[in-house]
C-alpha cells in the first residue's frame, strides 16, 4: 500500500509535535498532560515512516527554506528511531516518576527528539545542521540530569565533544553548501566528490559526524555520558543518536562515484579496530551501561567498515548502503532493549520475575552478538555480502575478521549478562508495568523484527541458521563460561578495569602537565615581563619631569627680557624671510 | 517642499523635538514626559515603517539644505539606511520601555530620556545620512549626545570612563574628518552611491588608500575595532537602558554601518579591491573577533564580558565587508541587524539581574534561573544566537559568512569563524549553565520586591521581546521582509552595478 | 629737492640720542624725569625747526608740562630710588628688595 | 529708508553718546542705559548689515570731511561680520553684567561695578571704530583706545593679581601699539597715504616697506597674544571681573586680529611671501598645541579657559599659509578663519560667562572645588558643555565650520602638517573640556548637598551664558548666510 | 645729508634705545619713561617726513597724527602712573612680579594640599 502525504503541515508536525509539550511544561496547569503526551510526540514521525513509502519532499518557508522529506534510507532511519524514542519515553514516564526533576527532563528529552527527527526528515543542508545541533546541544540536559559531579563530568565531556563536532561540522556545510550552490542533500554526495576541496571537506565530515557516531579515539564521550544518562536517556543516546552520526556520513560523503580507495580503506580499518577496541576496553569494565556503551563503540565500528567499502567500491554502494540500514536498525533496537532492560533488571523483585527478565535481557544480547534467527544474524549476513564487493585480498581477512567480531561482541555480551544478572539480593523494588512493558516490546521486536517487515529479511533471517553464524556464538559462549569460572576462582586476582574514557584520561593527564608547566614556566614568565612593564611606568614618571620644564618655560615667558628678546628675534626673522626667501 | 524631502526630516524631528522639550518639563512631569516620548517613538516607527515600503517599492526619500559652498546637509533614504533606521527606531521603542521600568531608582530623568532622544536622532540621521559631511555630522552629534549618558551616574569611575570615551570618540571623529575633508578635497562633496561614488574617477592611488585607512581608523573607534576599542568596556558604567541601546547598538553599529557605507557606496568593492584595502581589513577584523573573544573569556563582570563580546561580534560585520563577495556582503549586513537584536536582550537581562536582584557578577548567577526562568530564557536564546546556533538569528550572519569566506576562497576567515564560535561557547554556556544547573551559594537577596512577575513587567517584556525577535529573524529568515531578505536586497542593489567584482 | 641738514640739526641730533639714554640710565629716577622734561622741550624745538609750530606748542603743554608733572607726582607717592638698574632686570625675580623699604 | 551712511556712523556713536547719560545716572540707571543702548547698537549693525547685504560695500566720510584729514569709515563684508560678532558678544555680556556683583570698592565710593558700564561702552566704541575704520591711522586710534579700555576693565575690580596683569597687558599693548604706529609711519614716510585702498594701489615691495610691514605684523601679532608672545593673555583674561574676560577673550584679542587681516590680503598681498606665511602659520600651530597643552595643566578654570584663548588665537593664524596659496582654497581658508574667530568669540564669552558664575557662586575657581555645582546651576554647566563642544570644533557648531573651512583649505592646498595641528588642537580641547566636566559632573561623595555660598545666583548669568553658547551652536546651522555676507568686499577673486 | 635723512636716523636711533630700555629695565616708572621716548621718536619721523618737500607747505597730516599721538601718550601716561602707584601700594614696590600668577596656580595648589 502506498500512500502519498504531501502536505507541509503534516510534516512539520512531525518535528514540531514534541517542541508543543514542551512549551506547554512550564505552564503549571498543563503540565501532568504535557508530560503524558511525551511520548507520543513522536507518533506523527512513525506514521509517515511507515505510510510514506516514497520519496516525497515538502518545502516550508522557515529558516533558509526547510525542505522535509523521506528517501528509502531515511525511511528506515525515522522507523526505527521513532520507535525507539517511543518506548524509551514511556518507560520514562514510570522510570522518573517522582523525581523533581522530571520536568526538565521532559524538556530536553522532548528537544532532543525533536532533534533527532528532524535531523532525519531533513532535505535540506541547513535544516540538517540545525536539527543535527539541537539533538546534540539538548541531549546534554540528559545526559546531566542526575547531577551529581561525576555526571557533570560526564556531561561536560559530552558538551566539549559536541561543540567540536560542529566546529568540524559548520566549515565542512559551509563548503558544501558552496560546492553544492543549493540546499539540497540530493545535491551534497556529487558535490563534494566534485569539489576542488574534497579531502578537506571529507575530512571534516568524517570528523565532525564521527564524534556523534562514536568512531574510533572520537568515542570518548560516549562511555562517560551513556551510563551517567538515566537510562532511558541511556538506551536513545545508544540507540538512535549515535545513528545521526552515521547518517550524517551516509548523506553526506560521495558514496558511489567515483571510487576512493584510500578513503574507505580508512573507515575499513578505523571500523575493524574500533570494533575490537571497544570489546576489549569494554570486558574490563563492570558497569552494564558502560559495558553497553562500549559495544556500541565496536558495533558502530562494523557500521564504519560498510561505510567503507561503500567509499572504496562505488558498484557496493547499495549492498552497503542496505548492509547498514539493516545493521542500525538492528542494533538500535537492540541496543535500546538491553539498556532498558539494565533498568527493568534493576527492579527485579520476585525468582518469577528474576527469570522472565534473565530470558528477555539473553535474547536481546543474543539478538547482538548475531545468534543463528535473530536479526543481529540478518544484518551481519548483509554486512559480510558488502564486503565480498572489496577486492581480494582484503575480501577474505575482511570475513575472518567479522566472524572474529562476532565471537569478540559475544564475549562483551557474556561480560554484560554477568554484569546485569538480576541479582535477588538488593532491596527489591516494585516492578511497575510502565517499565516493562515498553521493555517487553522491545524486546519482542528485537526479536521479531526482520520477521515482522519485508519478507526479504526473513528470508535471509532463515538463512542464517548455518555455521557460520553459529560457531562465533558458540565460541564466544565458551570463552565466557571459562572467563566466568577463571574470573570467580579466588587466587584470580588479575581483575583488569581501565576506566572509561580510556583514551581521554591520557589526553587529560598531558592537559595536567600542560597546566603544571605553565605554573613552573609560564606563569613567572609573565610576572616577569609585567614587572618590566612596571618599571617603565617609571620612565612614565621622568615623562612628566618634561612636563613640568615645559611649565616653567612659559613662566619664563613672563618676563620682559625674554618677551623682548623675542619679539626682537622674530622681528629679525620675518624681516629676513621676506628679504631673503 | 514635497513630502518625500519631508519625510526624513520629520523622522528626525520626530525624536528630536520631544527630546528637547523633556529638557524644559519639570523633573517631576514623569506622566506627561513618559507619554510624550512613546508617542514619539509611535509616530517614528510608523514613519519608517512608511519609508520602509516606499523604498522597497523603489521610491526615493531626499533631503538636500545647502550647509556651505559645497557642502551639503543630505538626507537620502536608500535599502541599506532603511535597515539601520528600523533597528534603531525599533529598538527605542522597546528599549524606553525597558528604562521606564529601570530608571526609578535614578535621577534626573528629563536629562536621560532628552539625550537618550538626541542619541537615537543622531543614529537616524547617521542611518539616511546622504553624504560623507552628513555622516561624519550625525557621527559627531552621536558622541555628544551619547557623553551626558555615559557620565549620568556622576560618579568618579562614570565621569572617567567618561573622559575616556570622549577622548577616543573625538580622536576617531578627528581621523574620520581628516578622512573625509581629504577626499573631498579630491573630488568635490562624495555622496553615498550605490555601487561605490568613486567609481571611474582616475585617482591616485596612494592617497586613496590614505584616506581609506583614515576612515576606516576613525569609524573603527565606535566599531571598536582592536586596538581601537578600549573606550568600549569602560562605557558599561553607564545605566543598563544605555548600555543596552546605546553601546551594544547605536554607537558601535553607527561604526560598522559607517564601514559599510565607506566600503560600498564610497569607495565601492571594486576600488577596493584594486587598492587592496581589504585584505588587510578582514586582518584587523578576524583580530579583533579573536582578541575580543579571548578577553571576554576572563571577565567576572557580567556586563564587561558583554562588551568584550560586542567588541568581538561587532567585527564580523567588518569581516563580512571585507570579504569580497553577495553572501558575505548578505551576513555582514543582516549582522548588523541581527547583533543589535541579540546583544541589547543581554543587556536587557543583565540589566535585569542588577536591578532585581543586585547580581552584576557572573560568578553571582549560579541557580539563578530557578529564580528568574523568564529572564533566563531570554537571556540562553540571545547566547544561543550570539553563538551562532540554529535557528536563532545569529546562525544565520554567521552561515552567510561563513559561505561568502568559502566563496571568496578565504577558508581561513572561516576559521576565524569557528574559532570565535568556539571561545563564544566558551565565555557565553558556562554562565547559561551555571544560570540552570547549580544551585545558588547563598539565597538571592532581593532589590527590587518580588511581585507578580519575576521582576517588573516592564524590563521583561522588552527582553522577552528582543528574545522572541532573535527567535524569529533566524526561524523565519527565508520569508519575506525577514532581515535577511532585507539585507539581500541591499545586496542586490550594491552589487549589481558591479558585477565584475565579484569575481574570485 | 630734500632740505638738507643745518648745523643745528646735526646739533640736536646728537643731543637727543644722549638725552633719551640718560633718561633711561640714570639711576635717580627724579634725575631722569628732569631729564625727560628737558628732552620734551627739546623736542618742542625740533618741531619748530620743522615748521609744525602748533606741535610744538602740544609738545611743550603736553608731553613736556603734563607728563612731567604726573610722573613726578608719582615719584613723590612711590619714590625715586631704582636699584634695579638695566643688569638686576635679567633677574626673573624682579624688584630690589629696598625698593620695599622705602 | 536707507539713507546712504546713516547706519554706519551709529555702531560708533551710539556707545559714546550712552556715556553722558551713564555718568550721569547712579549704578543701577547706568545698567539700564547700557542695555538700552546694546539693544540700539544690535540694531543699528542689523541695519548696517541689511544696507550691506542689498547695496554692497558701504564708505562715509565723517561729517562730510574727506581724507586725508576727515575720517573715512567703510564698511564691507568682513567689517559687518565683525560689528555682529562685537553687537552679539557685547550685548549679550550687557545682560550678564546686569547681575554680575563685582567685588571690591572704589576709593571714592562708588562701586567698582558701576565703572563697568562707561569702560564697555567705550570699549565697545573702539572696537566699532576699528572694525569700519579705512586707514590705517584711525585704526591706530582705535587700538589705543582699545587697549586702554581694556586694561581699565582688568583693572577694575582692584584686586592684586588683576592690577599686575593689567599693567604687564597694558605695556605689552603699548609695545604692539608703538612698534605698529612706527610701521604707519614708516608706510606713510613712503608713499604719502593713510588711506588703505589708495595704500593698496601704491605699494611696493622694498626693504623699508617690509620692515614697516614686519613691524606692523608682530605689534598686531603682540595684542593678538599669537604665540610666542602671549604671555600676557592668560593672567589678564584669568584674572579680569567675569562679563571683562568675557569681552576680551571674545572681542579684543579679534580686534587686532582683524587689523593684520585686513592689512595683509587688502593693503600688502604683494609681501605675504610663503615664507612669512608659513612662519606666522608655524606660530599659529604652536600656539594651538602650547595654549592646549597649558589648559590642560591648570587647576584654575578661568586660567584654563584664558589659555584656551591662546589656543583658539592659534587657528586664527593658520589662515595666513592657507589663504595665501592659491586664490580658490583662499577663499575657504580666509573665511574659515573669520568664521573660527567669530564662533570663538560666542563661545569662548559664554565659557567665560559660566566659569565665572560657578566661580561666583562657591566663591572659588579651583576645579577641585566644583564638584556638585550641576545640581545648582545647570544651565550654566549646560552652556560651558555647549561651548566646549564649539571650541572642539564639533558639529553642529559654529568652530566645526571655521575647522572644516581650515581643514578643506589645507588639504587641498596640500599643507597637510596644518590640518593634522588643527585636528591635534581639537583633540586637546576635548582633553580640557572633559577635563573640566568631570570636575564639575561629579557628586560629592557624601550624599549633603553642596552649600554655594552666594545661592542666590541670579538667573541672567546663567541666561545670558546659555544664550551665548546657544548661538555658538547654531553659527554651524548659519553658515550659508554668514558666508555670503563675509563675501561682499572680500579681497580674493573670482569666487 | 638731507635733513629728513638725518631725522630719520636719528629717530630710528631714539626708538631703539626706547626699546631697549622698555625691555631691559624692570621700574615701572622707566618703562612709562621708555615707551614715551619711543613714541617721540616715531613722532620725529612724521614731523620731518612732512617738510621733505621744501617748495610746498608742510603737509597737514603727520601734523594731525602726531598731536593725536601726543594726547594718547600723555593719556597712556597717566593711566600707567595710576596703576604703577596701585601696584605700589599694593605689593609695596615698582615692578612687575616676573612669573606670575596663572602658571603658578598650580604649585600653590599643590603647596595647599
Amino acid at each position: 500500500m502506498t500512500i502519498t502525504l504531501t502536505h507541509p503541515a503534516l510534516w512539520l508536525s512531525a518535528v514540531g509535535l514534541p517542541l508543543l509539550p514542551a512549551l506547554l511544561l512550564p505552564v503549571a496547569r498543563l503540565r501532568s498532560p504535557a508530560q503524558l503526551l511525551m511520548p507520543w510526540a513522536a507518533a506523527p514521525a512513525l506514521g509517515l515512516a511507515l505510510l510514506v513509502s516514497q520519496e516525497v519532499v515538502v518545502e516550508l518557508p522557515l529558516l533558509l527554506g526547510m525542505r522535509l522529506g523521506l528517501i528509502p534510507l531515511t525511511r528506515v532511519f525515522l522507523l526505527f528511531t521513532a520507535l525507539l524514542w517511543i518506548i524509551a519515553g514511556v518507560y520514562a514516564q514510570s522510570y522518573l516518576a517522582g523525581d523533581a526533576g522530571f520536568r526538565r527532563f521532559c524538556g530536553f528529552y522532548l528537544l532532543t527528539m525533536s532533534g533527532n527527527l528532524g535531523l532525519i526528515l531533513a532535505r535540506d543542508l541547513v535544516s540538517f545542521y540545525f536539527f543535527f545541533t539541537l539533538m546534540g546541544l539538548a541531549a546534554y540536559g540528559l545526559v546531566i540530569h542526575a547531577g551529581t559531579a561525576a555526571v557533570q563530568r560526564a556531561g561536560r565531556i559530552y558538551l566539549i565533544l559536541v561543540i567540536l563536532g560542529e566546529a568540524f561540522l559548520l566549515p565542512a556545510m559551509l563548503l558544501t553548501a558552496v560546492a553544492a550552490g543549493t540546499y539540497n542533500l540530493e545535491a551534497v554526495p556529487a558535490a563534494v566528490a566534485g569539489s576542488a576541496q574534497r579531502p578537506l571537506i571529507m575530512g571534516l565530515l568524517l570528523i565532525g559526524f564521527g564524534i556523534k557516531a562514536g568512531a574510533l579515539f572520537l568515542h570518548v564521550w560516549l562511555p562517560l555520558a551513556h551510563p551517567a544518562a538515566p537510562t532511558p536517556a541511556s538506551a536513545i543516546l545508544s540507540g538512535t543518536m549515535i545513528k545521526a552520526g552515521l547518517l550524517g556520513w551516509l548523506l553526506f560523503l560521495p558514496l558511489g562515484e567515483p571510487a576512493l580507495p584510500a578513503w574507505g580503506t580508512f573507515c575499513m580499518v578505523a571500523g575493524i579496530t574500533a570494533a575490537f577496541y571497544g570489546v576489549v576496553v569494554g570486558l574490563t569494565q563492570s558497569h552494564p551501561k558502560s559495558i553497553l556503551a562500549y559495544s556500541s563503540v565496536s558495533q558502530m565500528g562494523l557500521m564504519t567498515v560498510a561505510l567503507g567499502v561503500a567509499l572504496a567500491v562505488p558498484t557496493a554502494r547499495t549492498l552497503a548502503l542496505s548492509a547498514i540500514m539493516v545493521y542500525a536498525t538492528h542494533h538500535a533496537l537492540a541496543k535500546g532493549a538491553l539498556f532498558l532492560g539494565v533498568g527493568v533488571a534493576d527492579h527485579v523483585s520476585t525468582s518469577r520475575q528474576r527469570l522472565l527478565v534473565g530470558v528477555g535481557l539473553l535474547l536481546a544480547a543474543l539478538a547482538l552478538a548475531g545468534a543463528p534467527l535473530s536479526s543481529g544474524a540478518v544484518a551481519k549476513t548483509f554486512l559480510k555480502d558488502a564486503t565480498y564487493a572489496v577486492s581480494d585480498p582484503w575480501s577474505a581477512r575482511l570475513s575472518l575478521l567479522l566472524q572474529l567480531a562476532a565471537v569478540a561482541t559475544t564475549l562483551l555480551m557474556g561480560r554484560f549478562l554477568l554484569a546485569v544478572w538480576p541479582d535477588t539480593r538488593k532491596p527489591a523494588h516494585h516492578l511497575s508495568p510502565g517499565l516493562w512493558l515498553p521493555w517487553s516490546v522491545a524486546v519482542l521486536l528485537v526479536a521479531g523484527w526482520v520477521f515482522l517487515l519485508p519478507e526479504e529479511l526473513a528470508t535471509v533471517a532463515v538463512k542464517t541458521l548455518a555455521f557460520s553464524s553459529f560457531w562465533p556464538v558458540a565460541v564466544g559462549a565458551l570463552l565466557v563460561g571459562g572467563g566466568w569460572w577463571l574470573y570467580r576462582r579466588p587466587g584470580m586476582r588479575f581483575r583488569p578495569a581501565i576506566p572509561e574514557g580510556d583514551v581521554l584520561l591520557l589526553l587529560l593527564w598531558l592537559l595536567n602537565v600542560l597546566q603544571r608547566v605553565r605554573r613552573a614556566g609560564v606563569v613567572p614568565a609573565w610576572n616577569a615581563l609585567t614587572r618590566q612593564a612596571d618599571r617603565s611606568a617609571g620612565h612614565w614618571q621622568r615623562q612628566t619631569d618634561v612636563v613640568t620644564t615645559l611649565i616653567r618655560l612659559e613662566g619664563r615667558l613672563n618676563t620682559w627680557v625674554v618677551a623682548g628678546t623675542i619679539f626682537m628675534v622674530l622681528l629679525t626673522l620675518a624681516l629676513l624671510l621676506v628679504v631673503l626667501v | 517642499m514635497e513630502l518625500s524631502a519631508l519625510i526624513p526630516l520629520l523622522v528626525l524631528a520626530s525624536s528630536i523635538l520631544p527630546s528637547l522639550l523633556i529638557f524644559f518639563l519639570g523633573e517631576d512631569r514623569a506622566r506627561l514626559r513618559i507619554w510624550l516620548y512613546l508617542g514619539a517613538e509611535i509616530v517614528k516607527l510608523l514613519l519608517v515603517v512608511f519609508m520602509l515600503e516606499g523604498i522597497y517599492l523603489g521610491q526615493s526619500y531626499e533631503t538636500r539644505i545647502p550647509l556651505l559652498p559645497g557642502v551639503d546637509f543630505l538626507l537620502r533614504a536608500n535599502a541599506l539606511a532603511m535597515l539601520f533606521l528600523m533597528l534603531s527606531a525599533g529598538l527605542w521603542l522597546v528599549t524606553t520601555i525597558y528604562a521606564i521600568g529601570y530608571m526609578e531608582e535614578l535621577p534626573y530623568h528629563g536629562r536621560f530620556y532628552g539625550f537618550f532622544g538626541l542619541s537615537v536622532t543622531s543614529t537616524a540621521g547617521l542611518a539616511l545620512a546622504g553624504n560623507l559631511f552628513t555622516f561624519y555630522f550625525f557621527y559627531e552629534t552621536l558622541t555628544l549626545a551619547t557623553y551626558p549618558l555615559v557620565v549620568h551616574r556622576q560618579t568618579r569611575e562614570a565621569l572617567a570612563a567618561g573622559r575616556t570615551y570622549m577622548r577616543y570618540a573625538v580622536a576617531g571623529g578627528a581621523l574620520l574628518l581628516l578622512g573625509v575633508v581629504w577626499l573631498q578635497s579630491l573630488v568635490g562633496p562624495v555622496e553615498f552611491t550605490e555601487g561605490g561614488s568613486l567609481v571611474g574617477r582616475n585617482l591616485n592611488t596612494s592617497a586613496l588608500v590614505a584616506i581609506f585607512a583614515l576612515m576606516i581608523a576613525g569609524l573603527g573607534v565606535k566599531t571598536a575595532l582592536f586596538p581601537l576599542h578600549g573606550w568600549l568596556p569602560m562605557a558599561m558604567i553607564a545605566p543598563a537602558p544605555v548600555s543596552a541601546l546605546v553601546h551594544a547598538v547605536a554607537v558601535v553599529k553607527a561604526g560598522a554601518f559607517g564601514i559599510v557605507r565607506v566600503v560600498y557606496e564610497v569607495f565601492g568593492l571594486g576600488l577596493c579591491r584594486q587598492l587592496g584595502v581589504l585584505f588587510p581589513l578582514s586582518l584587523v577584523a578576524s583580530t579583533t573577533i579573536i582578541y575580543g573573544s579571548l578577553r571576554a573569556l576572563v571577565q567576572d563582570d557580567l556586563k564587561r564580558r558583554l562588551a568584550y563580546s560586542t567588541v568581538s561580534q561587532l567585527s564580523y560585520i567588518v569581516l563580512g565587508v571585507a570579504i569580497v563577495g553577495t553572501a558575505s556582503t548578505i551576513g555582514g549586513i543582516v549582522h548588523l541587524m541581527h547583533q543589535g537584536i541579540m546583544k541589547i536582550t543581554l543587556f536587557f537581562c543583565a540589566g535585569i539581574l542588577a536591578h532585581t536582584l543586585g547580581i552584576t557578577r557572573i560568578s553571582e548567577m549560579d541557580g539563578v534561573g530557578r529564580r528568574m526562568p523568564a529572564t533566563m530564557v531570554a537571556f540562553s536564546i540571545a547566547v544561543f544566537g550570539m553563538i551562532g546556533l540554529p535557528p536563532f538569528a545569529g546562525f544565520i550572519s554567521k552561515w552567510y559568512l561563513g559561505m561568502g569566506a568559502v566563496e571568496a576562497g578565504q577558508i581561513w576567515s572561516v576559521a576565524v569563524l569557528i574559532t570565535s564560535t568556539l571561545l563564544n561557547m566558551a565565555y557565553f554556556l558556562p554562565i547559561v549553565y551555571a544560570a540552570w544547573f547549580k544551585v545558588p551559594a547563598v539565597p538571592f537577596t532581593e532589590k527590587l520586591p518580588p511581585g507578580r512577575f519575576e521582576t517588573g513587567p516592564l524590563l521583561l517584556a522588552p527582553a522577552l521581546t528582543t528574545a522572541l525577535l532573535t527567535l524569529l529573524f533566524g526561524l523565519f529568515a527565508a520569508s519575506d521582509f525577514s532581515p535577511l531578505q532585507w539585507s539581500a536586497l541591499i545586496a542586490e542593489r550594491e552589487l549589481t552595478t558591479q558585477p565584475e567584482v565579484l569575481g574570485p | 629737492m630734500n632740505i638738507s641738514a643745518g648745523g643745528f640739526d646735526i646739533l640736536l641730533a646728537a643731543v637727543l640720542p644722549l638725552l633719551a639714554w640718560y633718561v633711561l640710565s640714570t639711576r635717580d629716577l627724579f634725575k631722569a624725569v628732569a631729564l625727560f622734561i628737558a628732552y620734551g622741550l627739546l623736542f618742542s624745538l625740533i618741531w619748530v625747526r620743522l615748521a609744525a609750530p602748533d606741535v610744538a606748542l602740544a609738545e611743550a603743554a603736553i608731553g613736556a608740562g603734563l607728563t612731567g608733572a604726573l610722573l613726578l607726582d608719582t615719584l613723590g607717592r612711590i619714590g625715586s630710588r631704582d636699584t634695579s638698574g638695566a643688569a638686576s632686570a635679567m633677574e626673573p625675580e624682579g624688584g630690589p628688595p629696598d625698593a620695599r623699604e622705602s | 529708508m536707507d539713507n546712504l551712511g546713516t547706519w554706519i556712523v551709529w555702531p560708533i556713536l551710539l556707545p559714546l553718546i550712552a556715556i553722558i547719560p551713564i555718568f550721569l545716572r547712579k549704578r543701577s540707571g547706568a545698567a539700564n542705559v547700557s542695555l538700552v543702548t546694546a539693544a540700539a547698537i544690535v540694531l543699528a549693525v542689523a541695519g548696517l548689515a541689511r544696507q550691506v547685504l542689498t547695496n554692497g560695500e558701504q564708505s562715509h566720510a565723517v561729517g562730510g570731511w574727506d581724507a586725508p584729514l576727515g575720517i573715512m569709515l567703510h564698511a564691507d563684508g568682513l567689517s559687518v561680520f565683525m560689528l555682529m560678532m562685537t553687537a552679539i558678544v557685547g550685548a549679550i555680556t550687557s545682560i550678564y553684567a546686569a547681575g554680575y556683583r563685582f567685588q571690591g570698592g572704589g576709593d571714592s565710593g562708588s562701586s567698582s561695578g558701576y565703572f563697568f558700564w562707561p569702560l564697555s561702552m567705550f570699549l565697545w566704541a573702539a572696537l566699532n571704530v576699528l572694525f569700519l575704520a579705512a586707514d590705517i591711522f584711525n585704526l591706530y586710534i582705535g587700538l589705543e583706545l582699545l587697549s586702554l579700555a581694556a586694561v581699565a576693565l582688568v583693572t577694575l575690580e582692584r584686586k592684586r593679581d588683576a592690577t599686575v596683569a593689567g599693567m604687564r597687558y597694558l605695556l605689552a599693548s603699548f609695545l604692539g601699539s608703538l612698534a605698529y604706529l612706527l610701521g604707519v609711519a614708516l608706510l606713510y614716510t613712503a608713499f604719502g597715504t593713510l588711506d588703505l585702498e589708495l595704500l593698496g594701489a601704491r605699494i611696493q615691495p622694498d626693504l623699508p616697506t617690509a620692515v614697516a610691514i614686519m613691524l606692523i605684523t608682530l605689534g598686531t601679532a603682540l595684542k593678538t597674544a599669537l604665540f610666542p608672545l602671549h604671555f600676557w593673555l592668560p593672567p589678564a583674561h584669568g584674572s579680569a571681573p567675569t562679563p571683562v574676560s568675557a569681552l576680551l577673550s571674545a572681542l579684543v584679542v579679534k580686534a587686532s586680529f582683524y587689523l593684520l587681516l585686513r592689512l595683509w590680503f587688502e593693503v600688502f598681498p604683494a609681501a605675504l611671501t610663503p615664507a612669512i606665511a608659513q612662519m606666522l602659520g608655524l606660530l599659529g600651530a604652536i600656539g594651538i598645541l602650547w595654549g592646549s597643552f597649558l589648559a590642560l595643566r591648570q587647576h584654575k578654570l578661568k586660567a584654563l579657559v584664558a589659555f584656551s584663548t591662546v589656543a583658539q588665537v592659534g587657528y586664527l593664524f593658520l589662515l595666513f599659509p592657507l589663504a595665501s596659496t592659491s586664490a580658490g582654497w583662499g577663499v575657504d581658508a580666509w573665511s574659515g578663519g573669520v568664521y573660527h574667530a567669530f564662533a570663538h568669540a560666542c563661545a569662548k564669552a559664554a565659557m567665560f560667562m559660566a566659569a565665572g558664575t560657578l566661580a561666583y557662586a562657591i566663591g572659588s575657581d579651583q576645579l577641585d572645588h566644583l564638584a556638585g555645582t550641576f545640581q545648582h546651576y545647570p544651565f550654566s554647566v549646560t552652556a560651558l558643555t555647549l561651548a566646549g563642544v564649539s571650541l572642539m570644533g564639533l558639529p553642529p557648531s559654529g568652530g566645526f565650520i571655521g575647522k572644516w573651512l581650515l581643514l578643506n583649505s589645507a588639504l587641498a592646498s596640500g599643507q597637510w602638517w596644518f590640518a593634522l595641528v588643527i585636528l591635534t588642537g581639537s583633540l586637546l580641547a576635548t582633553g580640557y573640556v572633559t577635563m573640566v566636566l568631570s570636575h564639575i559632573l561629579l557628586r560629592p561623595p557624601d550624599a549633603a548637598p553642596i552649600e554655594p555660598r552666594n545661592t542666590r545666583v541670579s538667573f541672567t548669568l546663567e541666561f545670558a551664558a546659555l544664550l551665548l553658547a546657544l548661538i555658538a551652536l547654531g553659527l554651524g546651522l548659519a553658515a550659508t548666510p554668514m558666508l555670503a555676507l563675509l563675501r561682499i568686499g572680500m579681497p580674493f577673486t573670482g569666487y | 645729508m638731507s635733513q629728513f635723512s638725518l631725522y630719520a636716523v636719528i629717530s630710528m636711533l631714539i626708538f631703539s634705545i626706547g626699546l631697549y630700555g622698555f625691555i631691559a629695565h624692570a621700574h615701572l616708572v622707566r618703562k612709562i619713561l621708555a615707551v614715551n621716548i619711543m613714541g617721540s621718536a616715531i613722532f620725529l619721523l612724521l614731523i620731518s617726513a612732512a617738510r621733505r618737500d621744501p617748495t610746498a607747505p608742510p603737509d597737514p597730516v603727520p601734523h594731525a597724527m602726531v598731536l593725536t599721538g601726543i594726547v594718547v601718550s600723555v593719556s597712556f601716561t597717566a593711566f600707567a602712573l595710576a596703576l604703577t602707584r596701585r601696584i605700589y601700594a599694593e605689593t609695596g614696590q615698582a615692578y612687575l612680579p616676573e612669573t606670575e600668577p596663572a602658571i603658578s596656580a598650580q604649585k600653590q595648589d599643590i603647596v595647599q594640599k
